[in-house]
């Protein structure tokens, strides 16, 4: 199945994009589509070993299991206010 | 009426003011929170605000609404800027108002407090010496529990 | 520059905003006391403030210095209004800023509550159904120790 | 000695007089000066037992000793803010 990262600010800039497309097995976990986006060419690799993630807009752990189409990012330390 | 907005304009304290305040309420408190000419000793020339809009409107509400249940009325604003910000320039702007003081005080800490701890917000500062870097920021951490399949 | 004064005009937000707030502050606060339409559950419709002016300048001067030392900066303007006021009037006004939040957030605080505590200010209350009474207070405590001869 | 008292709100409104300039013993106290403001006629007698008072507008304590001239405000409870 297939599921849309997004990466904000110093993870844009890591990556060198501010979206991506990529494919997941059917049930994946937040880890496990991690894991693939780290394995991928380019700055993904840099990503760090714990990142904070959000899947549709609502902040989630590792072990939150992903379906078709979910929006996955991932998201540096905030700095608002 | 409880507004949170990520916005692009400038922010206005008049405005905000203005969109809080019943007959029935004796504090109203405003907030701004400020581009200043410094951090961790660096000197600052500006900045510039990145924001997962979508989530950040979403997360700016939550915080509003939680903070509301703390002010026991639905007069609280808060509007969070961004974009290319100077020194001086508000970036964030909270009002609230209610019967009694404490109230008021409780709420608008809570606002600024979450927008530190979850907003999806990034600040990436431009230094007098030309140099631009991402400010170091706090880890958002999921909900307690988190959400499993 | 610290201000502390009682005054007989009506007091501007905007006005306030303007005496505080330099390139080094992040954090600005204005509390607003505002003549509400209720006490203790009885109808109000307007009010008047009496004050023994001298010694209340003298005391809301002696309360700002003592926040401005919590607040770590010298931005800080403190109004309270004396006279007849209507609901939705402004009677205190208290302008703070400084580098962090906390600071802002602490000193704004201790304004209001030592105001409530030791200014020598009172206030009649004008109720709907015609009457007027004044407003039971708090007792003024001596400073600690007293003074003797 | 002269000594100056100013009434204020309910207490001003008791006695009916907002200043009144009164002699008392060299030396008195507040307690003393408070004493014989008691004794006088009028609403005087009925200003409560415990009274806050300023000397020179700071707040003063009953064994506060007065000079000629001192200014001695009777002050009810505050209500600012």
């Amino acid at each position: 199945m297939h599921v849309r990262a997004r990466f904000f600010a110093s993870y844009r800039e890591l990556v060198g994009a501010s979206e991506l497309e990529f494919e997941v097995p059917p049930g994946a976990t937040v880890a496990e589509a991690l894991s693939r986006l780290r394995a991928r060419d380019g700055g993904f690799g840099r990503l760090p070993t714990s990142v904070a993630v959000a899947v549709n807009r609502e902040y989630a752990t590792p072990d939150r299991g992903l379906e078709e189409g979910d929006e996955l990012a991932l998201l540096p330390p905030v700095a608002g206010g | 009426m409880i507004r949170a907005e990520v916005v692009e304009d400038p922010i206005d304290p008049s405005v905000l003011l203005g969109l809080v305040g019943e007959d029935e309420d004796g504090a109203v408190l405003l907030f701004l929170g400020v581009v200043r000419d410094h951090n961790d000793g660096r000197p600052v020339r500006g900045l510039r605000y990145e924001a997962y809009v979508e989530m950040a409107t979403e997360v700016l509400r939550a915080i509003a609404d939680e903070a509301a249940g703390r002010l026991g009325t639905d007069r609280l604003v808060v509007l969070h800027r961004v974009g290319v910000l100077e020194i001086g320039d508000v970036s964030v702007g909270i009002a609230v108002s209610s019967p009694h003081r404490a109230e008021a005080f409780e709420a608008s800490r809570h606002v600024i407090e979450e927008i530190k701890k979850r907003l999806p917000v990034w600040k990436e500062e431009e230094y007098a010496d030309g140099n631009r870097d991402w400010v170091a920021g706090i880890s958002p951490a999921p909900p307690p529990g988190g959400e499993s399949p």
